[in-house]
């Protein structure tokens, strides 16, 4: 049970923790602030695997350390973006949810301005 | 050799240039005085082109082709005929009409769909050209827009569209059965009969072919769309465009080999029709009813030929099934004709029109000396003396009741003013296909090589055509008597059945659509999406 | 030598460690907003002064050594500024029920 | 049980406890400070795993930034109305078995690592001296997957853009709607004299040093992006206008940079994006310069969010 | 001549077309960025169709050179690099997307033209840069080797997708729009994590060496399964479909257009990629099995619930939740029950058809339904009456797609379903059979609905909200035509679509 592995439970926990996260809570922020949890896991993952094939005098291998850095900034944009959607459904509704039952889906989209 | 496929292909290609012509305005506006030319160069190539030539479009791996064989023929030459009258007929009926647009585009898509299929030789050609006549033939019954003919037209498209799954899947099948990748239909017959997969196909063949000619269970889409249509439409609909079925079975069903299972299942199923298409025409009022039904008697009876031909493994079933669908093309196109020219005459000169319909109505019962009388006889020869021969006398005698109930309806509906005579325009192409119907027959009968039949012309052959007649008169005049006690049977008989499993069907799929909003909420989906996973992963790993 | 400076840095981050556990007793125990901070603050950055000192001989060379002061300072700096911040606020608004 | 694994147990405990809370707590705020809380003990955890870029990386986007930003939206969602009631306890028990189900076929896959664990890193780390660099991390970046990274600032610029598209129409062109959260009084301009300038000497630190040592444009950038915000919040510089010609020459100048040279490498150095010999480090390190600039800017403008001021003329 | 699929990888002669295939969007992206207002439609107008040429360019290469053209980005050769590879199925898949981008442009142009003398605007500025990143993104996926560049892609992808659904501002496509990016950050998360396993057992993501070294461990397996879910997520594969209807159906018509018919497919050709390129041997029957129980779902909750639908553009989008059922029934039917490989051949072809005809036809529908939207000011398919009298070429165009989408000849729906029907007959696995035949059916139900609605006379006399430009019209039914006339192409290189196909590496490389 060397490091590695120990924090690769942790990735695969942090992933099932977010995934129930962004199933049940209802707000769509704590929906993002779960799919951050579960990005954070997944890159634990990639930081798991880097550390375990270390070779060469290097802490770890380098390619997926780089990987994780592509996908945490990506991660961040995804947040960045997600976040300014809800504040401006807030601003045009007044609520911040996802559940549609306010207007059934079917007519939804049929506000005829 | 060239001018015979270049005449070959303008019967093909002239109504089908038409077709593309109108989607110019001016030139739409222009069509309905052309409609009657269009079957002309068919008409041409039936008369010129000798039989077993072919042509073909398109590159070398995938191509349309085109082929006149025998009883392609002889349909196609009796429905450019009928065409011809119809489109004279259509050009006056649309004088005042409105958005005469729409009419005309349809009817040169189903006119080039029947002139296509009639000729079509290779499977992705006939099923493409069978849709388009099917959108067509559709176009025309939806003319009207009154909500019968949308009930109709949607039945109509319905079933047609539900044929053309079945018949779809037969023709994939029967293609992984020919060898190589050709698409001819003359290869798939061949084969047809050799493949492990035989009766799956012929079942599926026969439900689409029986669906799209009105075999009993399929067939109550016709009274709906022929009391729906315009004149014009329902007498090529009923005439012309139900018989590409047949043709499609002759061409289709291994009538060379003897099948005796199938070929009995066939026969039972089309004298079946035979008789319930008598027994219920003769409960209704209008003569457009009493007309649809006697067509799906008739198809019945053009069924059931082809099914003896199929269980003597006898060629000449292909041929007489020709010859008796021909005759009915131009009979039956006559009589809807008959009933548009007869509603806008007078009662005062009911009687010069009425006698020609009644002519070939009753003649459609088998009167001698008429082309039903021929055709019957040809059949006779072929059904052989067995039960089935009875029952075809049966339906001879039952057809000759249907038209003379047609007729006594046919006069009940003369226009009130007595003084009023039908436009000249529509007389004389029902006058036309009245005497073609009686003529050509005789002329086919001639080039038909049947050296071996007794002539037809002798007394006992006449004699056995002609007490049939006479006994369906003297049951139709007991009919008239008790005719109140008759019971009221709806337009589509079964039909009624249908709008239950409608009704079902749509609380059927009010429960899908509960399910799918229930589906589509937030914590539904992301659990369906974690089950997925989980089944996934399972079903991946347990490999 | 080595062994004494090795003693000192136990002593002192451990000296560190018993102000940070100290601080932390502070914000359970005490009763509202403004008292935790001022535990908070001043205790966490006397423990976190320590653990510095603790470090600087293990530090490897001065550069090492002058990074970690600055750290120290940097915390320090932020620190004051967010409990002011924090303060402010308590004070207009009343405590955050 | 060396020191060190006791440690690392003790951390990936607290890791999932805080993570647990800040998921399980009903109340947003302290879910909010939970996370950033989480955040921080990542990047430790990314130590521990001997990855410092990616510990530094985490730290400052993923706890610093992404914290900033779900702060901003907390506050401003405490006035939402009505939101919806929590979902059923059955629903919630399924998610709960299938997640952990999951988590349990993850946890199968990381268990059960190839016998001999194939690596990259010797073929990274014998073919990096011909670009000059010293970190290896730098080197895979830049130079063998360098098409990644360009594509990532591209999908950046996107993002910028997708939170600018939110905004009503007749605001475009207008100022981004960074709330001033708090007036600013003595304390903040204080702070915001104090600390950029030592904050933009860090920054450029990590942007130079990333190429030998851990550090790099990404993290250089977020530093500078933290800095770039406390000003504004501090009201001590106005928010730039979305349709300046100079804020977008800055947003796109990284990877348009990093473009072409890209393009240049398809003429002088025989593939897209490949460095002709001997002169890769100077443009490694441009490209990275611009990027740190872009990379700032970007994300100082994603956490100001969508234009909300029309610029008063 | 040595097929090329066995040499080592190494740039072929026309490999810089692909370079250009994403260099062009990126720099078009982020030129039309800087410069904003009327140049980033300028430039988008330009790039576009240069894009189409390209694509043709590199299809008319793969076609003869009878092998896949290869870039090695950097002078890296993977595992340590990046190839880019176009081989039949991209390539043809790139052109008719490209034609999809062109008509979509020419018709947006009525919508997001900026005026001349406005100043830039938000919308028009927004979606002609999305448009050229969505081009892109599409271009990188159809040629990306590596695992973890097409998951670039596929974020470049969703990121360019989203903001185009709530382009026009309204409350109800806000809330769809964050449905969209959160479910489908969902799938992309899950794809990543795949991708961190799969780099765990074999040190490398490129597609073709993953194929050489691939083996049946529990890690590969849990990595194929949950990559698999999370592209099932974001192609909205039928229990996965919550966010599609109302996202497509709220965009503007020209954004709902490229949803549909091009944003869906990407997704859709990376699980290809995952279980043809990569790992054929690995998806076992009752995987197989699982895919096309979804698909068959799909198509026949899609198509019933599209029957149900008042408005044209839900029925439209559940339409594309149906006919999405189709690409997964090839899974089964592509599946040699002998060897257990997914067959490169027959099934995949009539799945990619499909995929071509259903993009074409789609994207003439959901214009179409903008430009009756645009004309009536609703578009409630019940008082749709008189619409076909006053735009006749729309509807043209509409039944034509209609066509398409139900398969009657000589359209390219119907060269696919004829393609997979022969599979199903091959494999001797009926019961695809039933649901594809019962797709078409009830495809035509819900065609013959809306047509019916609209070529009834309209009560009172219609008067249309604002004048359709003809152009718009002219784009909607060329793009129909196109997918009506794409059973044609059973004429031309139809096996154009097997070539470079991995089969003959295996055989080749073991």
């Amino acid at each position: 049970m060397n490091a590695a592995t120990l924090f690769g439970l942790c990735g695969a926990a942090l992933v099932g923790l977010g995934l129930y996260g962004l199933v049940t809570n209802p707000e769509p922020l704590r929906k993002i602030l779960a799919f951050n949890l579960l990005g954070s896991g997944v890159f634990l993952v990639f930081g798991v695997v880097a550390k375990r094939a270390a070779a060469s005098g290097l802490g770890g291998d380098p390619v997926p350390q780089a990987m994780v850095i592509t996908a945490i900034v990506v991660a961040f944009a995804a947040t960045a973006m997600a976040i300014a959607l809800v504040l401006r459904l807030l601003q045009e509704t007044g609520r911040s949810t996802l559940s549609s039952d306010t207007s059934a889906a079917t007519d939804t989209a049929g506000a005829d301005s | 050799m060239i001018g015979q496929t270049t005449l070959l292909a303008s019967a093909f290609v002239v109504p089908f240039g038409m077709l593309l012509l109108c989607l110019w305005p001016q030139i739409l506006n222009r069509m309905p005085s052309l409609l009657a030319f269009a079957p002309i160069p068919a008409l041409a190539a039936v008369l010129l082109v000798a039989t077993d030539s072919s042509f073909a479009i398109g590159s070398a791996r995938f191509h349309l082709t085109f082929a006149m064989d025998r009883p392609g023929a002889m349909l196609l030459g009796v429905s450019a005929l009928l065409w011809i009258a119809a489109g004279a007929y259509a050009s006056q009926y649309l004088q005042n009409r409105p958005n005469h647009g729409r009419f005309v585009v349809c009817w040169l898509m189903t006119l080039t769909g029947c002139v296509g299929v009639f000729l079509a030789a290779d499977m992705v050609g006939f099923y493409f050209l069978l849709a388009l006549l099917t959108l067509g033939a559709c176009g025309l019954v939806i003319y009207h827009e009154t909500p019968s003919a949308w009930r109709a037209g949607a039945v109509y498209i319905g079933l047609a569209l539900l044929a053309e799954a079945f018949l779809l899947m037969a023709f994939v099948l029967l293609a992984s059965e020919i060898p190589g990748n050709s698409l001819l239909i003359r290869d798939a017959a061949a084969a047809l009969p050799t493949s492990p997969q035989r009766d799956l196909i012929l079942a599926l063949l026969i439900a689409g072919f029986g669906m799209k000619a009105g075999l009993v269970p399929f067939h109550f889409w016709m009274p709906l769309a022929y009391s729906a249509a315009p004149t014009p439409a329902a007498a090529v609909l009923s005439g012309a465009v139900v018989k590409a079925s047949i043709l499609g079975m002759i061409r289709f069903l291994p009538l060379g080999t003897a099948l005796p299972d199938w070929g009995t299942a066939i026969a039972a199923a089309g004298l079946f029709a035979a008789l319930y298409g008598v027994v219920i025409g003769i409960t209704q009022r209008s003569p457009r009813l009493v007309l649809a039904y006697s067509s799906v008697s008739q198809m019945g009876f053009i069924i059931a030929i082809i099914g003896m031909g199929m269980l003597t493994g006898d060629g000449r079933a292909a041929l007489a099934a020709a010859f008796y669908a021909a005759h009915h093309v131009l009979v039956k196109g006559a009589l809807f004709l008959s009933v548009g020219v007869i509603a806008a005459t007078g009662s005062r000169r009911l009687w010069p029109m009425l006698l020609p319909a009644a002519i070939i109505a009753v003649g459609l019962g088998g009167l001698p000396l008429t082309g039903g009388a021929l055709a019957k006889f040809v059949a006779d020869e072929l059904l052989g003396d067995s039960t089935a021969s009875t029952i075809a006398t049966l339906s001879a005698i039952g057809t000759t009741l249907l038209m003379l109930q047609f007729l006594r309806h046919l006069a009940s509906t003369a226009s009130q003013d007595p003084q009023a005579t039908a436009n000249a325009g529509l007389v004389w192409p029902w006058l036309a296909t009245a005497a073609v119907s009686l003529v050509v027959p005789w002329t086919l009968y001639l080039t038909v090589p049947r050296g071996t039949l007794p002539d037809p012309l002798s007394a006992a052959v006449l004699w056995k055509a002609l007490w049939p007649v006479l006994l369906g008169g003297a049951l139709a005049m007991a009919l008239w008597r008790w005719w109140r006690s008759m019971p009221q049977i709806p337009k589509g008989d079964i039909i009624v059945a249908l709008d239950g499993g409608v009704r079902a069907a749509v609380t059927w799929g009010k429960a899908l659509q509960r399910t799918d909003s229930v589906l589509r909420q937030w914590p539904a989906a992301t659990v369906s999406l974690l089950i997925l996973t989980v089944a996934l992963g399972a079903a991946v790993l347990a490999r | 030598m080595r062994l004494v400076l090795d003693i000192f840095t136990v002593l002192a981050v451990s000296a560190g460690a018993f102000f940070f556990l100290a601080g932390t007793v502070g914000l359970i125990r005490f009763p509202d907003a403004l008292t935790r901070l001022h535990a908070l603050t001043k205790v966490d950055n006397l423990g976190l002064g320590l653990v510095v000192l603790g470090l600087l001989p293990q530090a490897n060379g001065l550069f090492g050594a002058l990074k970690l002061v600055t750290i120290w300072l940097l915390v320090q700096l932020s620190g004051a500024i967010v409990t002011q911040l924090i303060a402010g606020t308590v004070r207009q608004h009343g405590p955050r029920e | 049980m060396t020191i060190l694994s006791i440690f690392d147990i003790g951390l990936v405990v607290l890791i999932l406890a805080v993570g647990a809370a800040s998921i399980g707590m009903r109340e947003a705020f302290s879910a909010v400070i939970g996370f950033v809380v989480y955040g921080l003990l990542l990047s430790i955890a990314w130590v521990r795993l001997s990855a410092v870029d990616v510990a530094l990386t985490e730290a400052a986007i993923g706890g610093g930034m992404t914290g900033m930003l779900m702060l901003g939206a907390v506050a401003r969602l405490r006035f939402a109305k009505g939101n919806d009631s929590r979902t059923s306890l059955p629903v919630r028990l399924a998610a709960g078995i299938l997640c952990a189900l999951v988590a349990a076929g993850l946890a199968i896959a990381v268990l059960s690592p190839p016998e001999v664990i194939p690596t990259l890193a010797p073929m990274a780390m014998e073919n990096l001296p011909q670009s000059g660099l010293g970190n290896p991390v730098a080197g895979v970046l830049f130079v063998y997957r360098a098409l990644d990274t360009l594509l990532e600032k591209v999908v950046l610029i996107l993002a910028l853009l997708g939170v600018w598209s939110l905004a009503p129409d007749r605001m475009w062109g207008g100022i981004p709607g960074l709330r001033v959260y708090a007036q600013p009084n003595s304390k903040l301009t204080f702070l915001a004299q104090l600390l950029p300038p030592v904050g933009i000497v860090v920054a450029v630190y990590m942007c130079w040093v990333g190429a030998k040592e851990p550090g790099g444009a990404f993290q250089g950038g977020t530093v500078l992006a933290a800095m770039w915000l406390l000003v504004m919040i501090a009201g001590l510089t106005s928010v730039p206008s979305i349709s300046q010609r100079w804020l977008r020459l800055l947003l796109v100048a990284g990877p348009m940079i990093f473009l072409a040279i890209g393009i240049a490498g398809m003429v002088l150095a025989n593939a897209f994006l490949a460095y002709p010999a001997g002169y890769a480090k100077p443009l490694i390190v441009a490209v990275e310069v611009a990027l740190t600039l872009s990379i700032g800017v970007a994300l100082g403008l994603l956490a100001a969010g969508p234009p909300e001021r029309v610029q008063r003329p | 001549m040595p097929d090329a699929n066995l040499l080592p990888d190494a740039t072929t002669t026309d490999g810089v077309f692909l370079v250009l295939a994403i260099v062009l969007p990126a720099a078009g992206v982020l030129l039309s960025f800087v410069l904003g207002g009327r140049y980033a439609e300028r430039i988008a107008l330009v790039l576009l169709p240069s894009g189409f040429i390209l694509a043709t360019i590199i299809l008319v290469d793969v076609w003869q050179s009878g092998h896949r053209l290869v870039y090695i980005v950097g002078d890296w050769k993977p595992p340590l690099g990046i190839a880019l590879r176009a081989d039949g199925l991209s390539a043809a898949m790139m052109v008719v997307m490209a034609i999809v981008f062109c008509a979509v442009a020419i018709f947006a142009y009525a919508d997001f033209g900026t005026r001349a003398g406005s100043a830039e605007a938000r919308a028009p500025f927004a979606f002609w840069i999305l448009l050229m990143a969505i081009w892109g993104a599409m271009n990188l996926i159809f040629l990306g080797g590596d695992l973890f560049t097409l998951y670039v892609a596929l974020e470049l992808l969703t990121f360019a997708a989203v903001p185009l659904v709530c382009l026009d501002g309204r409350a109800e496509t806000l809330q769809a729009a964050l449905r969209y990016l959160i479910f489908a950050l969902l799938g992309s998360i899950l794809y990543l994590v795949g991708t961190a396993l799969l780099y765990g057992s074999y040190a490398t993501l490129d597609i073709v060496l993953l194929s050489r070294q691939i083996r049946a461990e529990p890690a590969t397996l849990v990595a194929a399964a949950l990559m698999t879910i999370g592209l099932f997520a974001k192609t909205a594969l039928f229990p996965l479909h919550l966010w599609l209807p109302p996202a497509h159906a709220g965009a503007p018509a020209a954004a709902s257009a490229v949803l549909s018919a091009v944003v869906v497919k990407g997704s859709f050709f990376l699980v290809v990629r995952l279980w043809f390129d990569v790992m054929p041997g690995m998806l076992g029957g009752a995987g197989a099995q699982l895919f096309g129980a979804l698909g068959a779902a799909a198509i026949i909750f899609g198509s019933v619930v599209a029957l149900q639908q008042q408005r044209l553009k839900l029925l439209i989008a559940y339409s594309t939740v149906a006919q999405i059922g189709y690409l997964f029934l090839i899974f089964p039917l592509a599946l040699d029950a002998a060897s257990g490989q997914l067959q490169g051949s027959g099934a995949l072809t009539g799945g990619i058809i499909q995929a071509i005809s259903h993009a074409t036809a789609k994207a003439a529908m959901f214009m179409a339904a903008g430009l009756i939207y645009a004309a009536l000011g609703h578009d409630r398919i019940a008082e749709l009456g008189g619409i076909a009298r006053a735009l006749p070429m729309t509807i043209f165009a509409f039944a034509l797609g209609g066509v398409s989408l139900i398969g009657l000849p000589p359209s390219g729906g119907f060269l696919a379903k004829w393609i997979l029907l022969e599979a199903t007959v091959a494999t001797g696995q009926w019961w695809w059979a039933l649901v594809i035949l019962a797709g078409g059916l009830f495809t035509s139900c819900y065609m013959f609905i809306v047509l019916s609605r609209a070529v009834a006379p309209s009560g009172a006399p219609l008067k249309l909200k604002t004048a359709v430009p003809k152009y718009q019209e002219a784009a909607a039914l060329a793009l129909a035509l196109t997918s009506l006339l794409l059973g044609l192409v059973a004429l031309g290189p139809i096996d154009i679509i097997e070539v470079g196909r991995p089969d003959s590496i295996m055989v080749g490389s073991r």
